[in-house]
């Protein structure tokens, strides 16, 4: 039976953990307070190595109280960042992914990581326009699917896969 | 007397360029290359600033193909996916259909059978060869034009990939879009003595990769043309998410197969084409030795299929029946033709072990790829746009999902 | 010129200059249309077997009609004006195109005699000509008001300025070798299959590639078809123009290349005459397809070089070279 | 006749149409005709508007082993060459204006060909928020080619039929429209897990507040006009 999640990098999640305070990490990734999460980023890419920028998916929960909500949360987007760092053959480490989260309440804003990677750029673009994720400071939060008059974000759950858009369709 | 364009432009392209602060007594023309244009690989959109024929910015419009491929699976179950994704990299079908059911399994704890192990890899190398044929071909389309050489050029990787086509159509009945992975394993089956005529299309098509390597090699044209044109810069590449032989030719040995084995790859040994040039010239030698070392993995692979079951799952379970715990998440990523191409799931929250997935994401290699236009394309003419272009070789399809 | 006869006296079809000229330039203009609209299926057919292909095979036998119902449906489509266009350019434009590569024709000599207009200039009034085929096409770039056009017509203008001089350059060699302008007296000088591009060994050999290369330059095909670059510029100056206006750019584009290769045959290849093998209107004819032959196979076998290569091309090999043989060519008239 | 109802009209037939009152003229004409109308079907340029999966398909008809350059259908990158506009692929919102500009470019006499099921109909991705339902909502298709993606054989059958067309279009017979396939394959080939937050396809007040767009219904789905009835086919022999 094969590994349900790639084991986290054991140096790094004994970093991380020390610096969000925890004692373990889930498997899909801890959860990163925005306010610290430029600075959790950075140091992920500069000290430890993590140079490629895999993706960024945003997931658009429902609140309570909503049809088809777990009720436990606010209407939110949980937004999954995965980043890699290559194969060392001179110290035998192998490819190694880390992935990490953070909660942004709707109406509010999470810190841009196109700073940090310039692909998060057009990751964060795409998950601006079909989720509705607003990140700080991004350099060009353009549409990108989308035309430019389109109303709402179709990837978020409240948005009927069939919504009409005349006079096309 | 205006300064040469050398000195303007800045030596390392800005994307979000400022055209305001570029030269004022330039008079620049903004072109719209697509989104209907003969060599933007269907309908990417370019909107280029031309200084005389010189490219200063260049702004990519994706878009234009966005059929919601990511909402649609949201309201399908995990076994009715896999005809959709095929649609994503429609050159290369079979890779998307291998990623999606290699997330699904992960996260459902099921491996494949080791004979829909070997038919996966087979099968995936020799899609890898269609690919690249198709990607050479469309290349030398955009240097040579379609009246001219690169017609030629590209009705010979058509040639060769009609090959490939029948072998595949022989196993799926489909030319493509085959629809043949499913979770836990294949629908169809080998049929008798396919791997020996398999064999002999891969020997053909290995000893014709080097004509494409002499086309490249010894035509002055081409090589003028592709040499030294938008050079990679690696450390760029990595942060851009651009994988695949995007970055082996820009001098990264990285390739999942080899260092992330999945499937049957761990079972042999796998050269990794590398080339440190970057340029245009070096990702199109870097695909075509790639098409060779696919031939032959596949050669090897053909002779130790292993016999026994196609699917680890009951067929009866496979319809609507396959669910994934509540709120898991996971990531599983493959190499396809273009790079890694992976697939981000949560599974269902709404209703208890719902057989759809709450949300969905493909990570498309093209999609990082087109983000490098920007990068490559300021200090190019308009000539050596389309060169670059067809040397990072987008699909639509899966850039826009 | 004072008094000099426009018209050689000998090798007449009939007595009068003027009926001559016209019943041969009606069966050379007419002539030469029909063999650049078969040329079409030629070419078609050509690229096919290059390509592991049949090409037209439906429409008459071996698709011998194809060049034939292509013509009749243009001439069916609908005209478009666009609203943008200049529209006294944009109309021109297709005419002169074709008019500059017919009036080539008065003076090649297809035969002993067999010219429609024999001047004493033929080789300098056929290069004016040909290059006057630019402007048209600039016209039609600009006029067309679209991005794709211009970009075309300014390719093309830069490019037939640098291959103009190259193209002169080499002509100029078996003018100095012939010690004459006229095109008949240059055929006459290669008598006994002492062609130009074989005869003085050096010069002459490099002297015909030269003039090869610059005339598929002038006449736009690959490796120097920048300015209709398909893959580029979609259609290049041809963007806007539907029907016949299009099938005329079409024509031209093909009777331009046709008559460049009877210029180089009879620059070089010793135009009608074939020594031993006598003399004839089949010899140039010949040569003339053999020459057109060689053009198809390399515009289907190679790429398209880049605007600033192609530019490079010419004014860093291409013209220096033409001076050196031209010197060369003087110093072996002087020596021999 | 008013201005509208004018079809493009060459001014080739006006001239023709003055010789054609001397007596016997119109046999020779006819028989021109003909002619016209034959050169018209073996020359067909098309301008393929390939967006996705269909557009290589395309791409490998025209290979050496189908190759459609052997009925004289060649393809060019300008609308304004074209004959046929081959929709190869599906349309999505943002891109249908873009296929209707450039299908208006194209010059008369045209035709167009809507290559498999995403043009056709938009197949799966039809009640996906972004995708036309089928090129035909908003522009004229002549000839359907079903599949997904058709065939290089299966669109060659296509291109044979539109020449089919033409030639009893001209010769004054009637031409039954190409329909879409039946309705057994308009409806998503796959069905749809429950929705809570389902719309109706379309909202009818959506629709009433573009209504100046559209006086006559004519776009409405459900008040579409019925297609002409079919005449009786006649008796062979």
């Amino acid at each position: 039976m094969p590994p349900r999640h790639e084991p986290l990098p054991a140096d790094v999640a004994a970093w991380a953990c020390e610096f969000l305070g925890v004692d373990e990490l889930p498997p899909e990734g801890p959860f990163v307070p925005r306010d610290r999460l430029v600075e959790f980023a950075t140091a992920l890419k500069n000290d430890h190595d993590f140079l490629f920028f895999v993706y960024c998916a945003a997931t658009h929960y429902l609140a309570e109280g909503e049809p088809g909500s777990d009720g436990a949360l606010p209407d939110r987007t949980v937004v999954a960042y995965r980043v890699r760092r290559l194969p060392d053959r001179r110290r035998g480490r192998p490819t190694q992914t880390f992935p990490f989260r953070v909660v942004v309440p709707t109406g509010e804003s999470t810190p841009s990581l196109a700073g940090v990677w310039v692909g998060a750029d057009w990751q964060e673009r795409e998950q601006l326009d079909l989720v509705g994720t607003v990140f700080q400071g991004h350099p060009d939060p353009r549409r990108v699917m989308m035309p430019d008059d389109w109303p709402g974000h179709p990837l978020r759950r409240d948005y009927a896969i069939d919504t009409a858009h005349f006079p096309w369709r | 007397m205006r300064m040469p364009l050398d000195l303007l432009l800045p030596s390392w392209p800005d994307p979000h360029l400022d055209l305001g602060e570029y030269d004022p007594e330039a008079d620049l023309v903004a072109l719209n290359m697509g989104p209907q244009h003969p060599s933007t690989h269907g309908v990417l959109r370019v909107k280029l600033y031309l200084d005389g024929e010189t490219v200063v910015k260049a702004v990519p419009y994706v878009g234009y193909l966005h059929r919601g491929v990511e909402k649609l699976c949201e309201k399908l179950t995990y076994v009715q996916i896999t005809p959709i994704v095929d649609k994503n990299d429609y050159v290369s079908p079979m890779m998307n259909e291998w990623a999606v059911n290699a997330a699904f399994e992960a996260l459902l704890g099921v491996e494949p059978p080791p004979r829909a192990q070997y038919m996966r890899t087979i099968f995936a190398e020799i899609q890898r060869i269609a690919s690249h044929l198709i990607s050479i071909g469309t290349w030398g389309l955009d240097m040579g034009g379609a009246i001219g050489g690169g017609a030629t050029v590209f009705l010979y990787c058509l040639r060769e990939r009609e090959l490939i086509l029948d072998l595949f159509e022989e196993v799926t009945g489909c030319r493509f879009h085959y629809n043949t992975h499913t979770v836990g394993g294949m629908r169809h089956d080998l049929p008798a003595g396919w791997d020996k005529r398999a064999k002999a299309v891969l020997d053909r098509i290995s000893a014709r990769t080097w004509e494409y390597e002499r086309f490249l090699l010894d035509n002055p044209i081409c090589r003028q043309r592709a040499e030294g044109i938008a050079v990679v810069d690696p450390t760029l590449a990595m942060e851009l998410g651009v994988s695949g032989p995007i970055l082996r030719a820009s001098g990264v040995d990285y390739d999942m197969r080899r260092d992330a084995p999945y499937g049957a790859y761990g079972d042999i040994d796998i050269q990794v084409p590398v080339r440190t040039e970057g340029d245009a010239l070096a990702r199109a030698l870097v695909r075509i030795a790639e098409m060779r070392e696919s031939a032959r993995i596949a050669s090897t692979l053909l002779d130790g299929v292993p016999e026994g079951p196609i699917g680890a799952l009951k067929p009866v379970k496979l319809h609507g029946a396959v669910k994934l715990k509540d709120g898991e998440e996971g990531y599983a990523a493959i190499e396809s033709p273009r790079g890694e191409l992976g697939t981000y799931v949560v599974a269902a929250r709404e209703r208890r072990g719902a057989a759809s997935p709450y949300r969905l994401k493909i990570r498309s290699p093209s999609y990082h790829a087109i983000s490098l236009l920007p990068w490559l394309c300021p200090g190019h003419t308009l000539s050596d746009v389309v060169v670059i272009i067809g040397s990072i070789d987008p699909i639509m399809g899966e850039v826009d999902r | 010129m004072n008094g000099a006869p426009p018209v050689a006296a000998s090798g007449l079809l009939f007595n009068s200059a003027p009926l001559h000229a016209l019943v041969l330039g009606l069966v050379v203009v007419s002539l030469c249309m029909g063999v650049a609209a078969w040329s079409i299926w030629y070419e078609r057919k050509f690229a096919a077997r290059m390509q592991n292909r049949p090409g037209p095979t439906e429409v008459g036998p071996w698709g011998l009609l194809q060049p034939i119902a292509d013509g009749l449906k243009m001439l069916q489509k609908e005209d478009i004006v666009p609203a943008a266009v200049d529209r006294p350019l944009f109309e021109l434009a297709p005419l002169l195109v074709v008019v500059a590569s017919l009036g080539t024709l008065a003076v090649i000599p297809w035969g002993d005699g067999l010219v429609i207009a024999d001047l004493h200039i033929g080789v300098l009034f056929a290069l004016a000509l040909s290059s006057l085929m630019l402007l048209p096409v600039w016209m039609a770039g600009w006029a067309s008001n679209n991005k794709y056009a211009l970009l075309g017509g300014m390719r093309a203008i830069a490019q037939g300025v640098s291959y103009e001089i190259p193209l002169l350059l080499a002509a100029t060699v078996p003018i100095v070798l012939a010690g004459s302008f006229r095109l008949g007296d240059i055929v006459e000088a290669q008598a006994g299959l002492r062609w130009f591009a074989l005869w003085p060994p050096g010069p002459g050999a490099v002297a015909f590639v030269l003039f090869f290369m610059a005339s598929l330059a002038e006449a736009n095909r690959i490796p120097f078809d920048i300015p209709e670059a398909e893959s580029e510029l979609v259609a290049g100056v041809t963007v806007e123009y539907t029907g016949m206006k299009f099938g005329m750019f079409y024509l031209a584009e093909y009777l331009h290349t046709l008559i460049a290769s009877a210029i180089a045959a009879t620059l070089f290849l010793g135009g009608w005459d074939m020594g031993p093998l006598g003399a004839g209107v089949h010899w140039m004819v010949l040569k003339t397809l053999v020459l057109f032959a060689v053009i198809f196979w390399i515009r289907w076998s190679w790429l398209r070089l880049r605007a600033d290569q192609l530019m490079a091309l010419s004014w860093r090999w291409l013209v220096p070279l033409g001076l050196v043989l031209v010197m060369a060519s003087a110093t072996w008239v002087v020596l021999a | 006749m008013n201005e509208q109802d004018q079809a493009f009209r060459h001014p080739l037939y006006d001239m023709v149409e003055g010789v054609a009152r001397f007596p016997g003229v119109d046999v020779a004409f006819t028989t021109a005709d003909k002619v016209l109308t034959w050169s018209q079907r073996n020359s067909l340029w098309v301008f393929p508007m390939a967006t996705s999966c269909c557009g290589i398909e395309f791409m490998a008809a025209s290979s050496s082993r189908f190759d459609l350059d052997r009925i004289g259908t060649i393809p060019r990158a300008t609308p304004r060459h074209c004959d046929v506009m081959i929709i190869a692929g599906t349309i999505t919102v943002k891109m249908a204006p873009r296929v209707k500009k450039l299908w208006d470019q194209m010059p008369e006499p045209k035709w167009a060909i809507a290559m498999g099921s995403c043009a056709i109909s938009g197949d799966f991705y039809r009640d996906i928020y972004s995708v036309v339902p089928g090129v035909d909502t908003f522009m004229p298709v002549d000839v359907y080619v079903p599949g997904c993606p058709p065939n290089p054989d299966g669109l060659l059958e296509g291109l044979r039929r539109l020449q089919d067309k033409i030639r009893r279009k001209r010769a004054g017979e009637w031409v039954e429209p190409d329909r879409r396939p039946p309705p057994g394959m308009r409806a998503p080939s796959i069905p749809r897990i429950g929705d809570p937050a389902r719309s109706p396809r379309i909202d009818d007040a959506q629709l009433d507040s573009v209504m100046h767009l559209d006086p006559g219904g004519a776009l409405r789905r459900s008040g579409a006009p019925p297609l002409p009835p079919v005449p009786p086919a006649e008796e062979e022999g």
